[in-house]
């Protein structure tokens, strides 16, 4: 039967499973994720390796399919991988238990809280800071910028993935006292316009519109917000703060706020060199292919780092040795891409810091490097 | 009955020959503007084969859709009698007690049960099924169906199959359809076809058996064979047909009475002879040429 | 094959086709539907232009197979020609598109009408002249003239009309496309003899009046042979008899199985057939 | 016309009723049985989890074309009714502590209840409008499941514990196996078994003319809502089977795509008709997977491009899907048919 | 009241886009009695042409709509010549089966050649907006409900008035005894493809410069369900009734009820509907005799 694999005989390579959305409905986001976490491993081998030992990736499009997912998986289990990449929520929450069971770490880019206690999800890594994190930075950066007394209204995609903040905020706000009114409005994905959900957030008297969706609502958002003259601001969180948020809204993405753990392209932070360099090497750049890259590239970093603990110390690399080398390695450092990322034996959550950015002029401007709820 | 030795009565009503099987009366049934049947009234009794008559759109199917419940009449009744004992009932009918039902008020799955049996103008057969499955839909109110021996193929389920397979094939030796038992309808060819759809009516073991155009698109051999299966199920097995047929000489020679529709109104009732005699019927419907 | 003997007084419309020759002739065909059910056997046939052609034959013949073969419908059923040949006018049809029929001069009355359902009575007609572009005035006119009921039923929808009705309407439709040849199959399916007697009127009248030829496929084989010039009778597919409609109306057989005369010439009653019913074929 | 058995001869209508007559069907009968009992045994983890999904995945689609294939109406929502039966399994196993095959039972009922209730429009509706209505059903089923939080749990997941019967765990692909293939064998033989029954006679001439239907004493509205039910309960069987197998119960795997797989499955495989049903199960299940591989191998033969490789896998299945019913849209129940008839005739046409 | 006017006017404008893209559905149902599960990715295409021809190419964007129509006549016609056309005569859900599978072909062309990255909108609507009783309304939106009237317009008179519209008609109701009469269903099938890809580009460049050109274009496909089920399938002026009820009922229940809501209360509204009027409200009904 498939237990923890071993990652084949000592020295050879060490195969890694990774889930990836490059047809399906998150696509395109998934793809410049899923190219990081390729091309971190091409550069990773091409530099010699982890101590002479290759990794290799076993990846596959699953087209956000959770019975793919699954198929996928069992595939990999097969092939001896010692870890997972995986995804969205939808295929992290499937193999939850799966990955517990068949003691394979896993990371994804989904951040849900839920997943970062051990006791729960022993084999689930949160990389980046939580959506609730971001979430709770959001709403203190909102009262910091209102001057303390302002109006929030939280826009969500209709799934877990857009709920998994939501009440965790309305939790913060009352645990910090802070002064701030708090209501969420569900977006219906395929919609032309929010200028309904506008109109109830304008009478609730909202002045900042917090988004937990991806790009395109968000910037159609953005649009209609312009449109309306509205007099709001948008705090995007993770998956809308990007270039592809302010490519779609254009000129009307001037003067929002983007929370997002990963440095941008822009920023100049030392740890993008690498990837920067790679890309360049293949004909691309960063700059185009966007800071989901950099996410898929560093996720891939702070999982490779723990197999070189592993190496390094002659350790066996298998699932249940590389959970244990990522709970005690200590911080993995990102060349200030994300903050350190540490995890421990009482908490999966690898870092609780994120950027705070401005648009300008088309542009992410940094307001704050390491905000911390 | 039959001449060949059948165990199963094909008939299920036992009201006496010559009394009143069907009443129907005052009719009247309109789509938009258009009155497809005005007040029809006549009677049927019990063992004839009783003819409607008229020409193209006078309302004669759409007076059998009526009786079997696919119509509802804005106006009207048609009064069903039946005595109770049913098809394999003991006793005389004379003594048993005497049932009517408004046909026009019934559900027409309910009024199937009822023993009320028909075939279509245009052949309403279940296409893809055999003809053998076709002939069972036929025995379908007089089986139980439950759903977990159906499930199972268990107990009642299975024995009611085998049980009623007899009279089914009764009725496949009667019609001579033998040889094409399990063929799907939809491949038989037409005269076929229509005969299916006849033992189809005659296995549900009819008190009255509404036939709409039995004989269309055959010829003259062809006519021959149905007008001689109508006739044995009439007088060997006495079921009461009601038909409705195009042909003049099929109707004189084979119906007890005739009745004529002319623009959804009864223009005429009576014998074969009365009514291919009658004027209007010639106007209306025969033209001079045939009348002679 | 003998050369029927043709009425060469009736003139014909088409200013092209010669009075008397064959305007469609069927040679040897052989028609096999889904690959398996061989249905036509080489089969041979010829109307003549100008003339009233009949074709009998009991249910399950080919008739309507023949029809559909001439109009190149086959392929919509899973048939196909895959033996002889179909010409028109002296030009090979065999493998020709059925509209492509239509515009040399084909139409198909099809078995069971075929109305367009959903359409009124005028828009069928107006679909009838397709092939001719927008219809004036006079041709739907010369219609309506034919079957003045369809003038008072013009604006009805089609699918609710009564069967006699829906079939004057498939004829009308069917003139609309003004053919030289005009195939009708089962013209009298399901129509009280009164209309039965007109509708056949109208075919002679069409046929002495516009010179249109008529290829009719009939089960009321008297009627069919009382305007029909000619006649074939097939069975299983084949030709198993021929002749003029008056040579056909003689033949015993053909007055057995056909017009349901007994041997001595007079009708017998439908009470006497027998079980034990003789049952002959020309096979 | 389906391949009948010639040269067989019967002595009573009871043989005739048998399911298979002749040597080589019986012969068939027991290379299935010996494959179904072995291919645990053959094949490796990876396909296994590929059985189990296809076992599943013929327990819903048999119940989807009962109500499709066999009743005649068209149905977009299947994806709903799994919905239903894995989440009331899951809640009556978790909050009223029952035990799973209880849970199960008692979630294929309440499946059973839901789709007859859904089903209601169908009396009214025919064809393509009850198609979009059933897609309503879908829509409606997913909202409230989304949004019933005191019940559901809203969006979030619900976490089921790993199945546990008499003190054995069921944790592996290779033991659910025996579940999973029980229950699909159950699946078929009740449904050929309802096929030569009056019941689902009628079902049939429902589909084929239910104006003659009712005419011949068949009560269409009942008909046609115990089709949705029976249907339904075995959507609710394999909903049920999922939240169990899989030990997670989300909506996102109910969605209209699955509805639409679903429908794709018993087209594929051959409508009205128990066989076409596993056969569709297994193509459609397996094709992915199958394209997934194609895609590694083409990535290796052709890296520079490897980035339009999903796209092209894209294009794949739906060539596949496209090109197939082009060449057969009866199926591949069709399909076998006609090498059977072909090996019989042979070399015999016509 | 004023938030009454403004969602009222969001809503028809949305009713005019959902009409159109709707309006491609109806063509193909009314003359080949398929439902197209791909309408979707032919707006899908439309929107990625118009942008390929305006922002990859340069073209002006009345010439990069002319590419468009040619784009989508070509594929109307391919479509049909070669996946539909085997497939006359067979069940209707077979037919809808594999417009499934041509939807995958699609996308999975348009992720071949664009990538899965949504696109920059090809802007050439004006911008700006109108205020009119103190609601904002973009010109987009009205630009939108002008050239969703008039080409809805068009339709109508199109299929009462000429005979190409009576012989699209006629191949719906009955394909052989249409080719009885010379009309040659081919030719109408591909007419009727050609027609509705025309549209689904007009539709598709519209919602693209609403919503930005990206995959998730291809869900309207599904979105507009409701909008031709309630108008009647097979009903041209039904979609725009179709459309403006949904479009509002969206947005007002958006407005005033919020919470996801909107998702499903199309939905139960086409049902409730449907009861009472099983062909949509301007279906035609099936015509069932015995
Ligand atoms: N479902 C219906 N809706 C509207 N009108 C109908 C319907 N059924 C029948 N009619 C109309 O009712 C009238 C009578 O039709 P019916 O079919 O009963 O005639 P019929 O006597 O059987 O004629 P035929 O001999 O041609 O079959 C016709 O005018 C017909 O158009
Ligand atoms: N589409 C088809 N597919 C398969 N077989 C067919 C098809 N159409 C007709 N047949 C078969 O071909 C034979 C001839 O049919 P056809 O309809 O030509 O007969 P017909 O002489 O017109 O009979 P009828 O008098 O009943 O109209 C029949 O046995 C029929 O079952
Ligand atoms: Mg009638
Ligand atoms: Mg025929």
């Amino acid at each position: 039967g498939p237990d923890a694999g071993t990652g084949g005989e000592d020295g050879g390579p060490i195969a890694i499973g990774v889930l990836s959305d490059l047809s399906g409905a998150t696509a395109d986001v998934g793809t410049p994720y899923s190219e990081g976490i390729r091309g971190y491993v091409d550069w990773l081998n091409a530099n010699g390796g982890i101590d002479g030992r290759d990794l290799e990736l076993k990846l596959n499009d699953y087209a956000y399919d959770v019975a793919r997912a699954e198929q996928l998986y069992s595939q990999y289990v097969n092939e001896d991988v010692v870890a997972i990449q995986g995804w969205g929520t939808a295929d992290t929450e499937a193999l939850r238990q799966k990955v517990a069971q068949d003691e394979l770490p896993f990371m994804s880019a989904s951040y849900a809280e839920t997943l970062v206690d051990p006791e729960e999800t022993p084999y689930n890594f949160v990389v980046a800071t939580t959506y609730s994190d971001q979430m709770r930075v959001a709403l203190d950066w909102i009262s910091e910028d209102a001057g303390g007394e302002s109006e929030v209204a939280v826009f969500h995609h209709d799934s877990p993935f857009g709920e998994s903040p939501v009440a965790d905020g309305k939790k913060h706000i009352d645990e910090k006292d802070l002064d701030l009114g708090y209501k969420s409005y569900a977006m219906p994905s395929g919609a032309t316009d929010y200028v309904a959900q506008l109109g109830r957030a304008k009478s609730q008297g909202a002045e900042y519109v917090v988004i937990q969706n991806v790009s395109s609502p968000a910037a159609v958002v953005a649009k209609n917000i312009a449109q309306q003259n509205l007099d709001m601001k948008i705090v995007c969180l993770n998956w809308c703060s990007d270039e592809l948020f302010i490519k779609l809204a254009g000129d009307a993405a001037d003067g929002h706020v983007m929370v997002q753990p990963f440095a941008p392209p822009n920023s100049g932070a030392s740890g993008l060199e690498d990837a920067a360099q790679h890309l360049e090497s293949e004909g691309g750049s960063l700059e185009q292919k966007g800071l989901h890259y950099t996410q898929g590239w560093y996720t891939m970093h702070v999982m490779a780092e723990g197999i070189r603990h592993l190496v390094e110390n002659g350790t066996e690399v298998t699932g249940p040795n590389l959970k244990q080398a990522l709970e005690e390695m200590g911080p993995v450092d990102t060349g200030g891409v994300t903050q350190p990322v540490e995890f421990s034996a009482e908490s999966h959550k690898g870092v609780d810091g994120t950027g705070i950015y401005e648009v300008s002029d088309g542009e992410m401007t940094e307001l704050a490097a390491e905000a911390t709820p | 009955m039959i001449s060949r030795a059948y165990q199963h009565p094909l008939n299920s009503s036992r009201v006496p020959p010559g009394e009143t099987l069907l009443d129907v009366s005052g009719i009247t049934l309109r789509f938009g503007g258009i009155t497809a049947l005005d007040d029809v009234s006549f009677r049927v009794t019990q063992g004839h084969v009783h003819a409607v008559i008229g020409p193209n759109g006078a309302g004669k199917s759409s007076l059998l859709n009526c009786l079997s419940g696919l119509y509802r009449p804005q106006q009207g009744s048609a009064t069903l009698h039946t005595r109770a004992g049913g098809a394999e009932g003991n006793g005389s009918p004379e003594a048993a007690p005497t049932t009517t039902h408004d046909l026009v008020r019934m559900k027409p799955h309910r009024i199937a049960a009822l023993g009320v049996a028909r075939s279509f103008q245009n052949i309403e057969l279940f296409r893809h099924l055999t003809v053998l499955d076709n002939l069972m839909l036929g025995r379908h109110v007089r089986m139980r169906h439950r759903l977990l021996p159906s499930l199972a193929w268990y107990g009642p389920a299975r024995r009611q199959e085998i049980e009623h397979r007899e009279l089914v094939e009764e009725v496949i030796d009667l019609l001579q359809i033998q040889a094409v038992r399990h063929t799907p309808v939809g491949a038989l060819a037409y005269g076929y076809q229509k005969r299916v759809e006849l033992g189809r009516a005659l296995c549900l073991q009819p008190a009255l058996l509404l036939l709409d155009e039995p004989m269309a698109g055959m010829n003259a051999e062809e006519k021959e064979d149905m007008a001689r299966y109508i006739l044995d199920v009439h007088e060997l097995a006495g079921v009461t047909v009601m038909l409705i047929e195009h042909d003049m000489n099929v109707v004189m020679d084979i119906s007890n009475r005739v009745s004529v529709l002319d623009f959804g109104a009864l223009i005429a009732d009576g014998t074969p002879a009365e009514v291919s005699s009658h004027p209007d019927v010639i106007k209306a419907y025969l033209g001079e040429e045939l009348s002679a | 094959m003998t050369s029927s003997t043709v009425d060469t007084q009736r003139a014909a419309g088409d200013p092209g086709a010669v009075p008397g020759r064959s305007l469609l002739a069927i040679n040897n065909i052989e028609v096999i539907y889904d690959e398996v059910i061989l249905v036509l056997r080489g089969l041979s046939l010829e109307v003549p232009t100008g003339s009233i052609v009949a074709l009998l034959g009991s249910n399950g013949a080919g008739k309507s197979t023949t029809l559909k073969a001439a109009s190149g419908l086959l392929p919509t059923e899973h048939g196909e020609i895959t033996d002889g040949s179909i010409t028109f006018d002296g030009a090979d049809i065999t493998h020709i598109d059925a509209a492509e029929r239509v515009k040399r001069g084909i139409s198909l009355c099809m078995e069971g009408r075929h109305v367009f359902e959903h359409l009124t009575v005028q828009e069928n007609l107006i679909a009838g002249a397709y092939t001719k572009g927008r219809p004036s005035k006079s041709d739907l006119e010369l219609v309506y003239e034919y079957f003045p009921r369809l003038r008072d039923l013009r604006s009805r929808t089609a699918g609710f009309l009564s069967g006699g009705e829906q079939q004057m309407l498939a004829i009308g439709r069917a003139l609309m496309a003004k053919p030289t040849l005009l195939m009708l199959d089962e013209p009298s399916l399901g129509l009280a003899p009164l209309l039965v007697q007109e509708i056949f009127g109208y075919i002679e009248r069409l046929n002495a009046e516009l010179g249109t030829t008529v290829f009719v496929v009939e089960q009321n084989a008297s009627r069919a042979l009382a305007i029909a010039h000619h006649g074939y009778i097939m069975e299983q597919g084949r030709i198993v008899l021929e002749g003029s409609a008056t040579e056909l109306r003689d033949n015993p057989d053909v007055k057995e199985f056909y017009l349901g005369l007994g041997e001595e010439g007079s009708r017998k009653s439908y009470r006497d057939v027998k079980h034990y019913k003789r049952r002959k074929r020309w096979l | 016309m389906p391949a009948t058995a010639t040269g067989v001869f019967h002595r009573s209508y009871a043989s005739e009723l048998r399911l298979r007559h002749t040597r080589a069907e019986k012969a068939r009968l027991v290379l299935v049985a010996l494959l179904v009992l072995t291919l645990p045994f053959l094949v490796s983890p990876y396909w296994l989890t590929i059985v189990n999904q296809i076992g599943i995945a013929i327990v819903g689609a048999i119940g989807l074309n009962i109500l499709v294939g066999y009743t005649g109406q068209i149905s977009l929502g299947q994806g709903g009714f799994l919905a239903v039966g894995a989440y009331s399994s899951a809640i009556l196993h978790l909050r009223g502590d029952l035990p799973v095959p209880v849970s199960i039972a008692l979630a294929v009922l309440t499946t059973a209840v839901i789709g007859a209730l859904f089903g209601i429009p169908a009396l009214r509706l025919k064809g393509l409008y009850l198609a979009i209505a059933t897609l309503a059903s879908q829509e409606i089923i997913l909202f409230t499941v989304r949004t019933w939080d005191a019940v559901t749990g809203g969006t979030d997941a619900i976490s089921l514990p790993r199945l546990e019967m008499a003190g054995f765990v069921f944790r592996k692909d290779f033991h659910w196996y025996w579940i999973i293939a029980g229950f699909a064998v159950l699946a078929v033989i009740t449904g050929r078994n309802l096929f030569r029954t009056g019941l689902g006679r009628s079902f049939m001439a429902v589909r084929d003319q239910d104006i003659a239907a009712s005419a011949m004493g068949i009560d269409v509205t009942k008909t046609k809502v115990l089709a949705f039910a029976i249907s339904s309960a075995y959507a609710g069987l394999a909903g049920a089977l999922t939240a169990h197998y899989t030990g997670i119960v989300t909506w996102e795997r109910f969605t209209l795509d699955v509805s639409v797989l679903y429908l794709a499955i018993i087209i594929v495989g051959g409508l009205g008709s128990i066989a076409g049903s596993v056969y569709g199960a297994v193509f459609m299940i397996t094709l992915p997977a199958l394209i997934t591989r194609f895609g590694q191998d083409l990535q290796s033969a052709w890296s520079e491009a490897a980035a339009k490789v999903p796209a092209v896998q894209v294009i794949v299945f739906g060539l596949v899907i496209v090109l197939f019913l082009i060449f057969e849209p009866r199926g591949l129940n069709r399909i076998w048919q006609r090498m059977k008839d072909y090996i019989r005739f042979w070399p015999f046409r016509y | 009241m004023t938030e009454f006017f403004q969602l009222t006017l969001f809503g028809l404008s949305n009713g005019a886009i959902l009409a159109l893209a709707a309006l491609g559905f109806v063509l193909i149902y009314k003359a080949t009695s398929v439902i197209n599960f791909a309408q979707g990715h032919f707006l899908l295409i439309g929107a990625y042409v118009f942008y390929a021809a305006m922002l990859v190419f340069g073209f002006h964007w009345s010439l990069a709509i002319l590419i468009g129509v040619a784009v989508a006549i070509a594929l109307g016609v391919l479509v049909e010549r070669f996946i539909l056309r085997p497939m006359i005569g067979e069940d209707a859900i077979a037919v809808i089966m594999v417009t499934i599978g041509l939807s995958s072909v699609l996308g999975g062309g348009v992720q071949f050649f664009f990538g899965t990255s949504p696109k920059q909108t090809p802007q050439f609507l004006p911008s700006g907006s109108l205020d009119i009783a103190g609601a904002t309304i973009p010109y987009s939106r009205l630009a939108a409900i002008a050239i969703a009237a008039v080409v809805l317009t068009a339709f109508t008179l199109f299929f009462t008035r000429s005979r190409h519209g009576i012989a699209m008609r006629a191949v719906a109701d009955d394909q052989q005894a249409s080719l009885t009469i010379g009309i040659s269903v081919r030719r109408v099938f591909a007419l009727a493809w050609a027609l509705a890809a025309v549209t689904a580009v007009i539709g598709g460049i519209l919602l693209a410069d609403l919503t930005g050109v990206s995959a998730n274009l291809a869900g309207f496909g599904l979105v507009v369900f409701p909008v031709v089920i309630l108008g009647g399938l097979d009903s041209v002026p039904g979609t725009i009734v179709g459309g403006v009820i949904i479009g509002l009922l969206v947005q007002y229940s958006a407005g005033y009820i919020g919470n996801g809501f909107e998702q499903v209360v199309p939905f139960i509204v086409l049902i409730a509907i449907l009861m009472v009027r099983p062909y949509g409200l301007f279906g035609q009904t099936r015509i069932e005799r015995v």
